[in-house]
């Protein structure tokens, strides 16, 4: 743990309440996947909660989130309730996104969550023009970018790391490196495995954090916001991390040894932060025990509102394609223009 | 809204596209424009001269070269309350930034449950003539016809191309319009009103014999074509497409009911082309009321060659048309 | 090349496909795979599963994440002498690398004047079905379909599925194959030969009475569709694209004239589709053979939603198929 | 002029006389254009001239070059006939593409000149892949890619350069620094303008050249060569020069000053190894006016010959989009494989 971040109690039991509420829901999701009550493709974020709750946590509402398929942690984090995101992988009306875009397209307009991108490297140049409308209406809102470090590779990459600096835009770049894309290791994928100096050389401050460590998330955020909030300039942080399950529902996981995955589960954020406030004493068995049932508690609500949820008739098929037709204000030539 | 007056201007179609972005910038302070050399170059086809002399560069913005990426932008903008006013330099280039229009732009409010929205408008060259070979004339326009969730607007005439860009800036949902590289240095009229809404298809001339269906930079020959087939006593009429997603059924199926004949004049390679989509359009709701077959003319079925000769052979003329018509009399008798 | 033996062997649509790479790979030194995953994963479907450890990672190549980088990359290993086989993901990705598709492969021969070819294949997965909504569902054969100097497969069947690659990767230009995610878990007959060129439609079950034209993964639910219209005393033929460009008009105008009418079932949006370029040619080549009009049956226009019974509603059915086949006779007597 | 260089007058004096053909060649061209012998865009390399010849001297024939849509110096230099080049830009059956492809797309195969590509980057992964298989095939040939610094900013510059250093391919790249693309001024599209620099941070060697002096052009080509054939690796060269004409044929070139035209005039590369070689007894001006004389005269007979040149029949439009059908070898299930 980082001692040097001024530790509040309170606030580590938030931390940890959020990554397990996090963990707990996909392991039910899992578990409904094989039920067949969730269907498409299913991306856990399993090993990997400590950088979407880190990083949320630095965040304030108004500012802009663009995540990826792999988006239930950020979502929740975010502050999306876990009855409408279970809602939309049920496909119900009463998800978050009406049903229509299910696991890999979660969204809500009011928590500025823009989703839920399911292009690798889609995200990338979507968030940048969030920054950008940000910056040209003098919002002092920011654009946070989640991706994998698989998408480092996507030309999108480089030309919104370039469009970012060049127009100094208010944007914080977190690249979850997981260590694989689908069943490619990053050594496979990239001539520079150092992401962060990869990000560097477009002119940008970047950095490493362990994204196993949610308070050195936090910590590393906090501080990159400050950053691009004060200088409206991009900042960018590689949260060194893992998946502790497949890439998604289909994976056979030849790709990598049982022993690396064993070997990470030992610094499990979840773990992590457990053991080291039962160490220092903020935490009994027994706080735990509440926590955990509290969560519970939450997923079988969530289940219920997701299992009563409407299915969307079918004559609304073609629904939301279009924005409801608006009248046009009545166009003439302007004064000045024609004569 | 039809409510042209007397009042008219001449000039050029890049004018009328130009006074139509100073309206827009004018308008609304959330406009700006974006794209490849559109500020201090004056755009490729010289469309945007002066613009950032004018508004400065926080409004008329050059990006790098990176289609996806600036196009992302704008569509990230757009979400973000904006309107951007996003140039593509051609059409060709486009394909660089289909993933952002076609994955994202098209798809975001429907995935997001109708929450989100992407008030976008881009804005392309398109078409042949300038003898620019193979990677620079294409005519795509229904590639993206092709795709839910976006409009595609193809301004043929002076007033349009004055006028659609303002209506388009005003739509909720992402809109692409198409300018014809032929058409910029033609002079014309330019009323003080649109024509029409933005999706409608318009008669652009009445006639009773034979449905003449086209979009925009081949307009002028298909209008030249209907005149010399009015001398050979072939009363032709014109229907002008204008909005080619969401497509006017309508006002096609009008005049094809009216006049038992059509043939489809569009600069898209045949195979897969828009006009095929009309005549299939005309086949299921207008059977039978054809006296003839329904005809397309399109571009021959090569990458557009260099040499003018064969740039022209390659792309609809107004003798093949006229003979085309006349052809499907000539079968009646 | 007809030269079908009783000697067959069941095996799923994946298996086919993977058999016909293998025999890619054993025939021609020169042939290797490459794309996302297809090597230490298997491929995001399975099909490469176990290639990598058998040929090794020369032959079977994981890119990163770069859909232009490596489709061009693969586009120049083509000029420069290889035959490689290159896997998109699937078609939803492909957008990244259309400009390499259509701006180098499909124009390279015709702007060197002949002098070059690219003997590329490009294989993507396509269509929906497994509820993966608005960016992962795409049918966009006709994108590629409308573009000269490509040639576009759709293997319908696992005997095409096993050897249509084959024939592409003799081919010397640049062949596009559509391999549909719901067929590949089916299990199907394959024979020891190809049922014929690949630039050829085949007649799947003769009939007499209407003509159903399809490809791809549509094919299995039209042949239901033509089993229960057969117990309706609907005589069906269908009629199996195989390859959409080139398109072969003689076989699918050759059913139409002898049955005098058509349905189209194709996957892709109505708009713009590939169904409306065989409806008009339909409408041009054989108009006077029609009893009614040719009717199309595709995807309806939505970006595909996640839910099943929404999905399965955009889609083209069985049930829909049928009940517009006995309409069109219906409307007749 | 680099005096490190062993310096071979003959070798110069052919270097002086390729530049300024190629100079006077387009030249003529933009005359021809002002006739309209020539149409579509003209886009010169006039100023930059020591960048191919330097290059090109220092490549083998079986080298694959791809270059852009301002060619003529690249083809020139590689060897490629005046007469075949110009009567290309006349779109005759006689050009270097029979025509078909004009000013921007000039091919031959023969000496392994991949065009003529108008897609900005568009040539940079075709060019890897022919460094791929230059490498499969274990040729000793090596790909050698131009563009423009403005093909930096597309994300196809990214895929390739990662790919080429991840893949360790046989392949130079040369960007051709003019520091504008059309009219962008490089900071205005780079946030990193050190190019060469941006090269190295994918783990690649990148050198900047100055570009408008033929001899160190051909040096540095001379060690990246070197490097990238005995190595089997890529090699970075960052050309700095300048066009002293407009972009294309339509260019009013608001965007730059007079005087910064003069300036890099001053130091142009046919004017700068001309005075150093008449500077050091090695021209005199009757020598260079007799190489202008052979110049002139080549270009006459370029022009007599694009004159001369038939017109494709316009019944052949269609030719050359696809190959002639081969009959594929008769195609069985394989040994071993079915039953
Ligand atoms: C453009 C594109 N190409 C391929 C895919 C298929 N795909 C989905 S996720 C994925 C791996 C992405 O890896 P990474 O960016 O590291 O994120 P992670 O899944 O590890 O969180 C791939 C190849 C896609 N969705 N989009
Ligand atoms: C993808 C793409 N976008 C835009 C263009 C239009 N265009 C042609 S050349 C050019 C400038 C390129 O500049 P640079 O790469 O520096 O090369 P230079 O012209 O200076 O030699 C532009 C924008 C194009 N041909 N391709
Ligand atoms: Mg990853
Ligand atoms: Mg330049």
């Amino acid at each position: 743990m980082n001692d040097k971040l001024h530790l509040d109690k309170a606030h580590l039991l938030a931390q940890l309440k959020q990554m397990l509420r996090i963990r707990l829901f996909e392991e039910k999701c899992a578990e409904l996947y094989a039920q067949e009550k969730i269907r498409g493709f299913l991306h856990l974020y399993i090993g990997e909660e400590a950088v979407a709750v880190g990083v949320m946590a630095a965040l304030s509402p108004e500012d802009n989130i663009v995540a990826t398929y792999r988006e239930h942690g950020h979502a929740l984090a975010r502050g999306l309730s876990m009855k409408s995101v279970l809602a939309e992988m049920y496909g119900r009306t009463n998800g978050c996104s009406k049903g229509r875009g299910g696991s890999m397209h979660l969204f809500d307009k009011k928590q500025h969550f823009y989703g839920g991108n399911a292009i690798v490297g889609g995200g990338l140049p979507l968030a940048t023009g969030l920054a950008m409308a940000n910056k040209q209406l003098k919002k002092s809102a920011i654009a946070v970018c989640f991706f994998g470090e698989g998408a480092v590779a996507e030309g999108e990459f480089h030309e919104a790391m370039n469009l970012a600096v060049l127009w100094q835009l208010p944007i914080l770049f977190i690249c979850e490196n997981n260590g694989y894309a689908m069943g490619t290791a990053l050594a496979l994928s990239e001539s520079e495995i150092n992401i962060a100096k990869k990000a560097q050389s477009y002119g940008m401050p970047a950095q490493q954090v362990d994204g196993m460590n949610v308070v050195n998330v936090e910590a590393a955020t906090t501080k990159a916001v400050q950053h691009v909030r004060s200088y409206q300039q991009p900042y960018f942080l590689e949260c060194q991390t893992y998946r502790f399950r497949g890439h998604s529902s289909f994976d056979g996981q030849l790709y990598r040894d049982k022993a690396e995955i064993e070997q990470w589960k030992k610094h499990g954020p979840v773990k992590q932060l457990k053991h080291w406030l039962i160490q220092n004493h903020q935490l009994s068995d027994s706080d735990f025990n509440g926590i955990e049932s509290e969560i519970k508690q939450e997923i079988i609500e969530a289940i219920n509102f997701a299992e009563q949820g409407q299915w969307e008739p079918v004559e609304d098929l073609c629904k939301d394609v279009y924005s409801p037709a608006t009248p046009k204000i009545n166009i003439k030539a302007e004064q000045g223009g024609l004569a | 809204m039809k409510v042209q007056t007397n009042s008219s201007q001449t000039m050029t179609y890049r004018e009328a596209l130009r006074a139509g972005i100073e309206q827009c910038l004018n308008d609304d302070e959330r406009t700006f424009l974006m794209g490849e050399d559109v500020g201090r170059y004056g755009g490729c086809y010289g469309v945007s001269k002066g613009l950032f002399e004018h508004y400065g560069a926080e409004r008329i913005i050059d990006t790098p070269l990176c289609e996806s990426g600036f196009v992302g932008v704008g569509i990230g903008a757009a979400l973000g309350g904006m309107r951007p006013i996003v140039e593509v330099m051609t059409v060709n280039f486009s394909l660089l930034a289909m993933d952002q229009i076609v994955n994202s732009a098209a798809t975001l409010r429907h995935m997001s449950g109708g929450q989100l929205n992407v008030p976008i408008v881009i804005r392309m060259a398109c078409g042949a003539g300038l003898q620019l070979a193979a990677q620079h004339s294409h005519s795509w326009e229904n590639l993206y016809a092709h795709i839910p969730g976006l409009k595609v607007l193809s301004p043929a005439t002076h007033n349009d191309a004055r006028y659609m860009l303002l209506q388009a800036i005003q739509d909720p949902d992402p809109v692409l319009i198409f300018e014809h590289v032929m058409l910029l240095n033609n002079q014309g009229e330019v009323f003080n009103a649109p024509d029409a809404d933005m999706e409608k298809a318009l008669v652009r001339k009445q006639g009773t014999d034979i449905t003449l269906i086209t979009y925009g930079g081949s307009l002028p020959k298909v209008l030249m074509a209907a005149s010399a087939l009015d001398t050979l006593n072939i009363n032709v009429e014109v229907v002008d497409l204008r909005c080619l997603r969401p497509l006017d059924n309508h006002t096609i199926l009008a005049s094809v009911k009216k006049t038992h004949r059509a043939i489809i004049i569009d600069e898209g390679w045949k195979t897969g082309s828009l006009a095929g989509e009309i005549s299939a359009i005309i086949m299921e709701q207008a059977f039978w009321y054809l006296d003839a077959p329904v005809q397309r003319i399109c571009t021959q079925e090569v990458p557009i060659p260099y040499p003018s000769h064969l740039e022209q052979a390659a792309l609809p003329q107004v003798e093949q048309i006229i003979r085309c018509a006349t052809t499907l009399f000539a079968g009646e008798q």
